[in-house]
């Protein structure tokens, strides 16, 4: 099982004529994805040559890429300058999941589009995330397949490269992934860790949940309340940043309007008030679960 | 990216927020010389992309203008937190009736820009919530409807009783709104918002962060760089792409990834050593990217070690491999290097490395063992 | 028994200090309702003198009035210049239902301030418009509360005087109201006829309805639609604007748009269509309403 | 408020919409000249607040400046639906390849400002519409977000095939919604929006209807009104606050309120009369509305009845009265009158009345019946 992904996942990649977005999509349909359709404005008509020679028909916007093709999920490697458009696009194309990789979108731009996908009822992921794997069916973004494998556990994570380090540790030791979800590092994010904790929590296939974070904000803290008041399995956490120096920018007053300075210690210590596993290092994750899992 | 005071001022002055007059000088002789112009007494205030600056000495009243000679020298060249003042504003000292708080951020849990206001400004807004928390009013803007007038004016009503003032207030606080979204902000604040005797409000200080993200739609926001007012180092890091931040310890990170990076920090305090800095050379695969890198890690004095922490994802392993490899010719580099690479392209780097005479790691915990171990031999 | 206002209804009213908030305000007064505050800002900490030395508290803002007053119903009357803040202020204060008066408010503004209403779930009745009465217990607005008396007529009307001509007639026979609502005639108005006929088709009070009409838009043929497939109540109907000459600007496009041209023979048409009997003068409304009800 | 082509054109300039040059004349020797300045084949072509004017023989192509000269000669005082033609515009001929239809107004079931486009422009909308609707494409533009950028690309979509056509279709339609709403306009249209040979959109003919609401706070668009372009007795209404139109009939109506106007009218017609005007004297109570409302109905050589019904509510039935007498003794009036009054102090209206000479009725019917008979002797 898994969450937000899985084999009725019907991909449309938003920018596939791109460096980016080209080398990634054919990683995604070799990793088994079903692409269906791809989005460049102005290359309409135009197949996309996939690994083997599949092909994958462009258009010029996504309602049309959607009714032609019946694409549920879609991905975004448009370059930041037009990266917020084209998650409104596909926010208003009828698909439910949006996944943002973009990095560089302006914050403004992302807080009109947020309530966008609220009024919509639309679930964005990211921008600036790796987005997401469940291993065996279905990888939509950038995350490395071959450190994955299928299995009992849930994995998010705020940061990307972070995250391949734990995912990478799990495997090793036979502990696959239901589904690795990298929300992403930007202020403002479409999904949060409740909104995948939440799902964890409600798949049957996902046994125990790692959730890694970093400084700054309040996500950790709430998600440890939800964790601790509505979650039956088991979670681990790590946060990294506990040496980082306080930011020069933001910090302090951001700090009053959510009532927290956001330091790795308050997260750690939250997450040990409400009864989740800190690891000390990213190395111990792994015994983490192992105990949680016993 | 972090503007001046004078240029958030001017960036407030756009959208009709009353601001004082102010000039800038580069020398004491200047100083004097606006001053003068001014005719009264003014205020000379350093101008570095730091808090506490009057705390540091940086912000002077000057009765007349041999005074503000007087003090400009004695400012100009300051170090306030490892800055170093190269300006100063020159401006007429304001009579001030009470001193208010008007600031606006991009707030994460409620996904919008959010205002705090508090009638005691002057001070550390910290202090206020953490003193008195009830002499704070915070309102989150809808991006939907941007700031609507009833909102602007409930926020005024916080801060002032008297009809005028809260009239004006409203409306200084809907353009700093507008100024907040037309500069592309993530920060702006007002402290003091002051009142004159003669029933005026004026922002007599102000501090705005620019989301970098928005200069590339920014030209006018984008010239107010100051490439004097950042150390170097960290210049240098942005314009090659680089994330870096400079920390006190002696061992030079490497990584990909902010979270990995900081991870790697932590991790090498919990094996007893010291980071010499935070550095993610983020998720491109370019090798003058890790020749840049080198280069600005080793011109920290204080590092003794490098280490490179790489989880090849979209980064390729063969490409951090080449760029060290490049690096180590064009670098005379003292410091020994240990490296650990894992991910795509894996074997190809590590190929690449071990001809050019490197071993590497694979687990994260020895490379970062291994490199505290050099650092204190 | 009465809709939208009624014996529990704590009215604000919006520019009580201007020259026809404070002649209505004294009036509605009169009539029993209970004007709990009224909004100057400059003017808090006054007080409005009511009829028979009756004391309003004025306030500054409306969510000072509300918290202080328990105020649930507000009524506009601020100049149109500033009108559309009032209604957004008091959409957004925690009354439930905002009648405004004011004529000439800025369409575009009022596109704003419906859209916000609506995620608010506020009910906003005009602008533009008279009012409502529910005789014997609550009168907001301007309706002239000497022609009304209490009874099992509903009354909805997009027109103020013609209003008033069928409301004095009905009263003349004795056949009072529940509650009278004149939506108002502009183009963008926060309540429609059909709000009312399912207001009214729930009150169990109200045994029959008056609908009165004009040329223009198809929220008449909407409402005859409604009543037809939802209502149990007979509805009787009236459409000014027979003689009218077609408009010299707007009418086509507009009609294009909503697949109508909104003239006069066309809502009497929907009307019999669906089973609502059609006054041709209104004078034949009262004598239809009681053929109704026999 | 309608405004004309010319002006239109101005509106969309100032938004960036590409619009062909033009200039206007109020003579044929300024048709001339501007024409030869061209030196170029133009269009001379009626300014007035009207469709239909090519039909009407208001629009002509002009191979060189004498045609236009001849040309707006004929044009200048022509009458089109009753309006005198006082300018025209003279505009360089454009070579067109196809021609589009871009509108946009406020629909009332949406409650939102809503776009219409075809590829089928440069005849009536209505008619594409009654004949191929499936070649029209709506938009509702939710007042919250404004017209977003994938919104316009999805209309221009449907216009053009050719990538270059679309992007600038696009932008036009961005900058179409932008005048809109910095216009207060209540509906704009571009029909036709052309193509030309060497691959241009551009907006040959447009339309803009103002919300009169509007015009408190957009001085420079109220500055538009054409007070020639509109019928002395409308524009003399207007300006004493009243509602008027002129139609064919005899009976001259007053009533206060536009619904109650419209059902008096109807009732005229259910009686047998005509109506000869509709006039809303409003919710008012000031005498001299009620003076100025009959100047403005007695100016009307075809009315041989004048007919007032009035239920009181705001209006006082007092006032009213009190008009009616201040208007007999400054106005010489050969009509009758007969008087409905009722509602709002109606006793003392009724008293006012009755002093002076006048007798009134309380029924709508009574009176409507009265004034048809009256009518016809």
């Amino acid at each position: 099982m898994s969450i937000f992904i899985d084999d009725d996942t019907r991909l449309v990649v938003q920018g596939i004529t791109g460096r980016d977005g080209s080398f990634h999509t054919s990683q995604m349909m070799e990793y088994g994805t079903r692409v269906v359709a791809g989005v460049t404005p102005g290359k309409g008509g135009q197949d996309f040559a996939g690994p083997g020679g599949e092909k994958v028909p462009i258009f010029n916007a996504m309602d049309e890429a959607v009714s032609k093709t019946g694409a549920n999920t879609s991905v975004v490697y448009v370059p930041p300058a037009f990266a917020a458009d084209a998650i409104l696009e596909a926010t208003d194309s009828g698909v439910s999941l949006v996944v943002a990789i973009t990095e560089g979108v302006p914050v403004l731009d992302m807080a009109r589009a947020h309530a966008f996908a609220r009024d919509k009822g639309v679930r964005i992921l990211g921008p600036n995330c790796p987005g997401l794997i469940s291993p065996g069916k279905a990888k939509v973004g950038i995350l490395p397949a071959q450190i994955v494998a299928e299995g009992p556990i849930g994995v998010v994570s705020r940061s990307g490269t972070l995250t391949y380090e734990a995912v990478f540790q799990l495997t090793s030791v036979g502990l696959g992934q239901t589904t690795c979800v990298g929300i992403g590092g930007d202020p403002l994010i479409g999904t949060n860790f409740i909104d995948c904790l939440e799902a964890f929590e409600l798949d049957p296939g996902t046994e125990a949940v790692v959730m890694i974070g970093e400084i700054g904000g309040t996500d950790e803290q709430e998600a440890a309340v939800f964790v601790k008041e509505r979650m039956s399995k088991p979670v681990v956490g790590f946060i990294a940043g506990q040496t980082a120096p306080p930011g020069r920018q933001m910090g302090h007053a951001g700090a009053i309007i959510s009532g927290s300075a956001g330091t790795a210690e308050e997260k750690m210590k939250a997450f040990q008030d409400n009864g989740i596993a800190v690891a000390e290092r990213p190395a111990d994750i792994v015994s983490l679960i192992q105990d949680a899992l016993k | 990216m972090d503007i001046h005071e004078y240029q958030a001022k001017e960036r407030f002055a756009l959208s009709g927020i009353p601001v004082p007059p102010g000039k800038i000088a580069t020398t004491a002789d200047e100083a004097e010389e606006i001053a003068l112009s001014y005719g009264c007494a003014v205020m000379v205030k350093a101008q570095v992309h730091s808090g506490g600056r009057g705390k540091a000495g940086g912000v002077k009243f000057c009765k007349d203008a041999s005074e503000a000679r007087l003090h400009a020298s004695n400012i100009l060249g300051m170090d306030i937190k490892g800055l170093t003042v190269e300006k100063v504003l020159v401006t007429p000292a304001e009579e001030i009736e009470t001193e208010a708080y008007v600031g606006v951020l991009i707030d994460r849990e409620s996904q919008a820009a959010t205002f705090m206001v508090s009638p005691d400004g002057g001070m550390d807004i910290e202090e206020v919530a953490a003193s008195t928390p009830d002499r704070i009013r915070k309102l989150s803007v809808d991006p939907r409807y941007g700031l609507l007038p009833h909102q602007a004016l409930w926020l005024a009503n916080f801060l002032y009783e008297d009809p005028s003032l809260i009239r004006q207030a409203s409306s200084a606080i809907s353009q700093l709104y507008e100024s907040f979204v037309e500069s592309g902000a993530s920060m702006t604040e007002i402290n003091p918002l002051i009142t004159t005797p003669d029933g005026h409000i004026k922002a007599i200080d102000a501090k705005m962060s620019i989301d970098g993200n928005e200069l590339f739609r920014r030209p006018d926001v984008a010239d107010m760089r100051d490439l004097s007012a950042e150390p170097a180092s960290e210049r240098k890091a942005r314009e090659a792409g680089l994330s870096y931040v400079k920390l006190d310890g002696n061992v030079g990170c490497c990584v990909n990834g902010a979270g990995l990076a900081m991870a790697t920090m932590d991790l090498v305090k919990y094996y007893g050593g010291e980071p010499a800095n935070f550095l993610d050379i983020g998720g491109s695969s370019n090798p003058d990217k890790v020749v840049s890198a080198l280069e600005i890690i080793t011109s920290d004095p204080n590092v003794r070690v490098i280490l490179f922490n790489i989880f090849g994802g979209i980064t390729r392993c063969d490409d951090v491999a080449n760029g060290i490899v490049e690096a180590t010719k064009r670098i005379d580099m003292q410091q020994p290097i240990v490296i650990r690479l894992t991910g795509t392209n894996e074997e190809l780097g590590l190929k690449i490395l071990q001809e050019a005479g490197f071993s590497a790691y694979t687990s994260m915990d020895d490379v970062v063992e291994k490199a505290v171990d050099l650092a204190k031999g």
